[in-house]
């Protein structure tokens, strides 16, 4: 199997036939119009970006080309000629294979198994595996990455970042299995990447561009800029445009997304209100569990604080422990000058502490059921009347806060698997306000897999609790999110405070005095 | 301290119409229909199945069938299973007739509260242990037939005062058997308590997610606990039915009732993997499951050819019932 | 460019085992083993030689029946279906060997036919789970019924008894003191293991209980691969059940009584999950053993009657608390 | 496109069912109209209820049954309940909100306590019934006008017969182990107690250990093959409570290679337990006679309905009696290699002929 081989076919296509192309493509949900018409053109040999705010369309769009979504409208054409692609198996024939946002990996197989997974070709001869075949299938995909992971080794014990690793090495077997130069779509491949990783995958796509057409999908407008030749916008499942990247600025291309001219003011530093409380509302001493040993902190109403920190700094587990989430061993946490009970989540929510869970989908919102339960789940009391539930008392309230959060939902009865992510998350944060008693907010990665409209959104809610006294604890997505929004970071290491600094609007610390804390 | 009022909520708030669309509502009404199809196949078959008479001995028959897949519904919407039950009313139906000829009319609280007890310690065990619910109640299947067996010296126990029983073989108007009644009246209850209270949202975030119910504060642990308890309630008040209707107690009575009243909550449409589903669901699906019990045999069909029946139209009705939209992965 | 997302140890926060693998792999065969040198301190019969053949002698047709059990289970399916199919399989072969309601004499061919008969029961199951999406609880409660009506019809009340010697000698002939339906069993369960470790039938069983939808997303069409692996359960039911026939000497409707707990209670004991994905026919097998060595040992140190099937299910709930105690998490989902 | 075939395709299915119940119902319900006492012949309804029809014993009584009904132009509703209690029930509440008058059922109670509620129910919806093997002690017949007849064998004198004759093939000493049949049922404890009676009388005979198998072949291979290990050679004989247990345990100890020199006796005296006696594997058996039961007892119920029989010519000692039985060793089992039904037996002077007593 070798690179030549596929340039040469690459090669007995006419240069100016577009490697991909999508026309009028037109996707109705129940209630939603996903895709209104969207054209797109991939050139051979070409990395295009593809831009647009969660809800533009790109996930079905994405999905259509890989045949996990049967378009009501439209064409597709590969290489010239129209296409229907029924299955994902139909489009990996014409070239076009997928990484997905959210990881699709079997955890229970091996790494090996995962990446020829439904292409076995010579692993598997009349139904039996041919074991050190298929090692060597996936260590030649490994190396065509640098990656040392033994490709014997069960998905679920490697770390996340190398399951994403395996999740590339996974998509490049395209090459293997198609006639044609291939067409390779990556789904936010970097959002939880380190940079080193980033680095790695950003020479692979350069590298594929050799023999291969790269659809690049990242929120982070940067990377996007960085990497690709072309960017492609999306609006409201319309195609509004396209930017070469050529000198072209972040700034330009969120306008395009957005439709109009955002706020540079990204992170509402505007309306930051330095907290005048003297006496803390939280604080935390010599706090200790599993991953972590003698934290102390406190928050104040109204501040925001940051904690910051890389792998295995216990941070997570820190915010989890605060909610009753994580078992502790010794410490004393006090909330308003109370001692706050940490045996369990359902003490935490009674004292008027709310979490956000970084697992939006498993952890923090009940797919199936509607957004007014949802919104109500952990506030009972603010639909009852003493023990008892009270329909229209829960209608209005929760029409209220659709209304007062703009979320965007059919109505108040649909179920919130249904919602784009960023309409999820506000459903989730406002499970934490309907009930008014919200003292304390910890939030793990609120704005994880969020665009740039909806993260702007959430950064604008943060600061309106702060401001009305909420104490809230941040773990954010990046660094310059922690710069942004808090006022105060404390960077923990190895499962400590490593240092604290104050985060005040025109004293802030850059990203480099924190990573020097950090490691 | 602080008001925590984050912004005053609109004051006209934009109320968005919508409802279930109609096939949802179709969908959600095809326990019910299965049941009259069946019921107008029986007819078709032997016409003397739809009589008065004939329909009151069924749905008394139903009754504590109904009861026992009610309870386990609660622990079915919880994500769980529970494997005990029967079991559970056969240990219910030895306690009843050994305690009648002492405790008189306080036998029947006393047996249910004891079942609930027993059901809530395989609750306990199930939560603390995490131990899956499969296994505490399969379990808990064997440790209570054991007891039953031993308490009752393997034998059956006569009741020969029936009389504090015997108000469940009236009937009401003399066409609605008294046992009927209750076992209506307890789901209407169980379905006021959780249709009012938030309970009904605490199981079904249970059942659909548990993680995501803990982490929003939902009282996951003692839910279950909960819902094995009634559970464990539901199966005493069937064996007080069937003790009223048979005059004895025996260690295996309803040991055959297991299959049936799983299948009840299956045909009624409730998802095995919990969330999704009703009480109301598991008495149209026991009313289906008691139909071809008894209904097949009656009108004439052959006992091999009986069977044959009661495994495909089960499977039918389970296909015409269950709500798949709900039910993402089928296992 | 943006600074990395600095923590990104999701995996953290997701629900899924991570540590403690060979804990609970090793677990059960500690069990087994302190298990057996308990009931052997206890009883001096219970150590005998004739006892231990007779053990492994009585835990053949559970092994082979948890061994099909075992693929459904690793699918995250579940499967009633063995009382049915097993009745219908023991009624076909006693019917199709030489016996004394009719003068078939087909030998292995009727075996074979009986076992076809499993697997066609078994297929009946994973098409009606495949096509008209009912949960595999419920088609393999329903193919149970079917089976013992199939059953019911072909014994006609006249219980069929086999005179085939082939079959007969199953139970009672002897290869270095197991008789050969151990051997068969002890083959079933090699069988398995390779199907498991070998083929793309059984991994891909194991990745069904995995991921099933990311099976789906990398264009695995999965159907068939269910409907595959009810009829290798059902094939391995229909050998149960013929397996039984030859114990007993004649075809019972109600060969397969009681099979389907049993083999789900050993799979489950030996550690294999009920959501799927984990365990393997090996696991499985281990947990047969400590299922029949319990069964056994109560009886040998006079445990009563009464009290034994109380006494079995008190132990294998003890025996999957110890396990799963050292891995109890705060917030772990238990259904 | 499959949204649409799923649930049209269960419908399918459901009315395929359907018509295949059409078309099973081939028994009619009749609207009788005489009265009590004295029914048409051909009004008359007969309904036979066994656990089930895979067993042959049971199966044979259904025969008889049949046979019955067939001797006097009927036909017989043939019920069976999986040896499930509830089940029966069941059935027999329905069975009995349909047309009662004429209806005569021939029962087998699944377990003592469920003769009971079969008998009250019938008492109300006056449907004419006999019942056998089990019920309470306390509950008679006498008190009843409905239940005709309760039919038994007596299980101590039978479990004493087998005990005596196996004493005997092991030469009066040595161990023994016995199966039980289901713990809750009369006739397992009758039969174990004429065990007892026979080791009273045979002191050498030494009852080493008892195992409920339930009655049940499998069970009894599985429990044998246990208490041979755990006895060896102390066994020299099996007491099973009845034949399928025996013909389990003859098969453990073919497995054991120990066929032929252990003694083995059961009770029913079912086909393959007399081809054993035949063939010298097994010892003894105790007959009871499943054809004729199950003709018998629709018969009494006819004789009564058509008013052929009066209910206050029935003596006492009839309403609850023990039936005539054989012990079957290899001497007299060529006799009894082909049970038939006497449709003599079956007439209405006749069939009270093999009471030989009153229930105890």
């Amino acid at each position: 199997m070798s690179i030549e081989v596929e340039s040469q076919a690459a090669a007995s296509v006419p240069a100016r036939v577009p490697a991909l192309e999508v026309k009028g493509l037109v996707k109705h949900y129940p209630g939603v119009k996903a895709l209104d018409g969207v054209d797109l053109v991939v050139h051979q040999n070409e990395v295009l970006g593809l831009a647009g705010e969660n809800g533009a369309g790109k996930s079905t769009l994405l999905k259509a080309l890989v045949g996990l979504v049967k378009p009501d409208a439209g064409e597709i054409y590969v290489r010239g000629e129209k296409v229907k692609l029924r299955s994902v198996d139909d489009a990996a024939v014409q070239g076009i294979g997928m990484v997905f946002q959210e990881q699709s990996l079997v955890p229970n197989l091996t790494a090996a198994e995962n990446i020829v997974l439904g292409s076995e070709g010579a692993g598997v001869k009349a139904g039996l595996y041919r074991w050190s075949e298929m090692r060597r299938l996936a260590q030649e995909q490994f190396d065509k990455i640098g990656s040392h992971i033994d490709p014997l080794a069960r998905t679920d014990t490697l770390s996340f970042a190398d399951r994403q690793m395996v999740e590339i090495a996974k998509v490049l077997r395209i090459e293997q299995r198609s006639q044609h130069p291939p067409v390779i779509i990556l789904d936010e491949p970097t959002s939880v990447l380190e940079s080193k990783e980033i680095e790695t995958l950003f020479t692979q796509v350069r590298r594929l561009r050799e023999f291969a057409s790269v659809v690049f999908v990242s929120h982070r407008l940067d990377e996007v800029l960085d990497v690709c030749d072309r960017v492609a916008v999306l609006r409201s499942g319309q195609s509004v445009g396209e930017v070469q990247t050529e000198g072209a600025q972040p700034a330009d291309l969120h306008k395009m997304m957005i439709g109009s001219t955002g706020s540079d003011d990204h992170y509402h530093e505007g309306l930051a209100q330095p907290s005048e409380e003297e006496r803390p509302r939280l604080t935390v001493r010599g706090l200790s569990a599993k991953t972590f040993r003698d934290v102390n902190l406190d928050v104040h109403a109204g501040e925001i604080v940051a904690v910051v920190g890389v792998h295995g700094s216990g941070r997570e587990d820190v915010c989890r422990a605060l909610f009753g989430a994580e078992p502790t061993t010794a410490g004393e946490v006090t909330l308003d000058g109370k001692k706050l009970d940490l045996s369990g989540t359902r003490a935490a929510c009674a004292a008027g502490v709310g979490y956000v869970p970084a697992e939006r989908k498993i952890e923090g919102m009940v797919g199936p059921m509607s957004v007014a339960d949802n919104m109500t789940l952990a506030k009972q009391k603010s639909r009852c009347n003493g023990p008892l539930v009270v329909p229209t008392k829960q209608a209005t309230l929760v029409d209220r806060w659709i209304e007062r959060l703009s979320i965007r939902t059919p109505n108040r009865t649909t179920a919130i698997q249904r919602l784009s992510g960023g309409n999820q998350q506000k459903v989730v944060l406002a499970r934490w306000l309907v009930g008014n008693d919200i003292r304390l907010l910890l939030l793990d990665h609120p704005t994880r897999g969020l665009d740039i409209g909806a993260r702007s959104e959430v950064y604008r809610l943060m600061r309106e609790l702060a401001n009305n006294g909420v104490a809230t604890v941040l773990l954010a997505d990046s660094l310059e999110e922690a710069i942004g929004m808090a006022d105060r970071i404390i960077v923990m290491s190895d499962g400590k405070v490593a240092s604290e600094m104050p985060c005040r609007t025109g004293a802030k610390p850059t990203p480099l005095d924190l990573v020097k804390e950090m490691v | 301290m602080t008001s925590p009022v984050v912004a005053r909520p609109a004051a006209e708030p934009t109320v968005v119409k919508g409802g279930p669309s109609l096939s949802a509502r179709v969908t959600s009404f095809m326990p019910v229909i299965a049941l009259v199809v069946l019921l107008a196949a029986l007819t078709i078959a032997d016409p003397g199945f739809f009589t008065q008479r004939s329909l009151t001995a069924a749905s008394m028959t139903a009754a504590p069938l109904i009861v026992m897949a009610v309870g386990a519904t609660l622990v079915v919407l919880c994500g769980g299973i529970d494997l005990s039950i029967a079991a559970m009313a056969s240990l219910s139906t030895v306690f009843l007739a050994l305690w009648l000829p002492s405790l008189g009319a306080l036998s029947t609280p006393a047996v249910i509260a004891a079942a609930a007890a027993f059901g809530a310690v395989q609750g306990v065990l199930h939560v603390v242990l995490r131990i899956p619910s499969f296994i505490v109640t399969l379990g808990g299947m064997s440790v209570f037939s054991a007891i039953a067996l031993v308490v009752s010296d393997a034998g059956t126990v006569p009741v020969t005062d029936n009389s504090t029983l015997n108000w469940l073989t009236l009937y009401l108007g003399g066409i609605v058997p008294m046992s009927v009644v209750v076992a209506l009246l307890v789901v209407t209850g169980i379905w006021v308590i959780m249709r009012f209270t938030p309970i009904q949202s605490w199981i079904t975030a249970t059942g659909y997610s548990e993680s995501a119910a803990r982490l929003a504060g939902s009282p996951v642990d003692y839910v279950k606990i909960g819902a094995f308890c009634v559970s464990g309630a539901c199966a005493g008040l069937a064996a007080v039915m069937l003790v009223s209707r048979n005059f004895s107690g025996n260690p295996s009575m309803a040991d055959n009732l297991l299959l049936p009243a799983v299948a009840a909550i299956v045909v009624g449409g409730t998802a095995i993997t919990g969330g999704h589903g009703s009480v109301w669901r598991s008495v149209a699906g026991a009313l289906v499951v008691t139909l071809l019990r008894v209904g097949l045999p009656i009108v004439g069909v052959p006992s091999a050819w009986e069977q044959i029946l009661y495994g495909a139209i089960i499977v039918a009705a389970v296909a015409l019932t269950l709500d798949r939209s709900k039910v993402l992965i089928i296992k | 460019m943006t600074s990395p997302a600095e923590d990104v140890d999701v995996a953290a926060a997701r629900p899924q085992p991570r540590r403690g693998v060979s804990l609970r792999d090793a677990g059960p065969p500690i069990a087994l083993v302190v298990v057996f040198l308990v009931f052997a301190a206890l009883s001096s019969q219970f150590r005998s030689i004739e006892n231990i053949q007779n053990i492994l002698d009585a835990a053949a047709v559970l092994g082979v029946v948890t061994c099909g059990i075992t693929f459904v289970l690793m699918m995250g399916s579940i499967d009633l279906s063995s009382p049915g199919v097993m009745g219908a399989s023991a009624l076909a072969v006693a019917l199709l060997v030489q016996n004394n309601r009719n003068d078939n004499d087909f030998g292995l061919l009727g075996v074979a036919l009986a076992v076809a008969l499993g697997a066609a029961l078994g297929a009946l199951s994973g098409s009606a789970l495949v096509l008209l999406k009912v949960p595999s609880f419920m088609t393999t409660l329903g193919v149970s019924a079917i089976g013992l009506g199939i059953a019911t019809l072909m014994f006609s009340g006249v219980q069929p008894n086999i005179s085939d010697e082939m079959l007969g000698s199953w139970a009672t002939e002897r290869l270095i003191g197991l008789s050969y339906l151990t051997w068969i069993a002890i083959g079933c369960i090699l069988l398995g293991w390779l199907i498991q470790r070998y083929t793309r039938l059984g991994r891909y069983a194991f990745a069904i209980g995995g991921a099933e939808e990311v099976l789906s997303l990398s264009g695995v069409k999965v159907a068939p691969y269910k409907v595959a692996v009810f009829t290798l359960a059902g094939a391995f039911y229909g050998l149960g059940g013929v397996m039984v026939t030859s114990q007993l000497g004649a075809g019972l409707v109600q060969a397969g009584d009681g099979y389907d707990f049993s083999a789900i209670t050993a799979a489950v004991v030996g550690g294999t999950l009920l959501i799927g994905g984990r365990g393997g026919v090996l696991h499985s097998a281990v947990g047969v053993l400590l299922i029949v060595v319990l069964t056994n040992g109560l009886v040998q140190i006079g445990v009563s009657p009464y009290w034994q099937g109380g006494v079995q299910g008190f132990i294998v709930v003890a025996a999957v608390a110890a396990a799963v105690i050292p891995q109890r998490r705060r917030n772990q989902v238990v259904k | 496109m499959i949204r649409i075939s799923r649930p049209a395709g269960a419908l399918l299915s459901l009315g395929l069912a359907a018509a295949a119940l059409a078309g099973c119902s081939e028994a009619a319900t009749s609207g009788g109209s005489s009265d009590a006492g004295a029914c048409d012949p051909a009004d008359v309804q007969l309904v036979g209820q066994v656990r089930n029809e895979s067993n042959p014993y049971e199966a044979s009584w259904l025969d008889g049954g049949d046979a019955f009904a067939e001797s006097v132009d009927l036909e017989q509703q043939r019920l069976t309940y999986d040896g499930d209690s509830t089940k029966q029930q069941e059935q027999i509440r329905q069975l009995l909100a349909g047309d009662t008058e004429c209806l005569v059922m021939n029962v087998l109670p699944n377990g003592d306590a469920d003769t009971t509620p079969i008998v009250e129910g019938a008492e109300q919806a006056g449907a004419y019934l006999v019942t056998q093997w089990n019920k309470p002690a306390e509950l008679s017949p006498l008190d009843y006008d409905y239940w005709i007849s309760h039919i038994t064998y007596d299980g101590v004198d039978s479990g004493q017969q087998i005990g005596d004759a196996l004493a005997e093939a092991i030469g009066g000493s040595g161990g023994i182990i016995a199966l039980q049949g289901v713990l809750d049922t009369a006739a397992a404890k009758d039969r174990f107690a004429g065990l007892e009676a026979s080791l009273e009388a045979n002191p050498d005979m030494k009852l080493l250990d008892d195992q409920t198998a339930n009655f049940s072949r499998d069970e009894a291979l599985a429990v044998t093959k246990t208490l041979l290990a755990k006895h060896g050679n102390d066994i020299k004989g099996i007491w099973a409570a009845n034949d399928d247990m025996a013909l389990g345990a003859l098969q453990a100890l073919e497995q054991a290679g120990r066929a032929g020199d252990v003694a083995v006796v059961g009770i029913d005296a079912v086909p393959d337990a007399l081809t054993a006696i035949e063939n010298g594997e097994m010892t003894a058996t105790v007959s009871s006679d499943g054809p004729w039961q199950g003709g018998v007892g629709l018969a009494i119920g006819y004789c009564v309905a058509t008013g052929e029989l009066e209910m206050e010519d029935i003596a006492d000692e009839d309403r609850a009696f023990y039936a005539e039985q054989f012990l079957i060793n290899d001497e007299n089992v060529a006799d009894f290699a082909t049970p038939e039904t006497d449709s003599a037996d079956f007439e209405c002077d006749n069939v009270f002929n093999r009471a030989v007593g009153p229930l105890s």
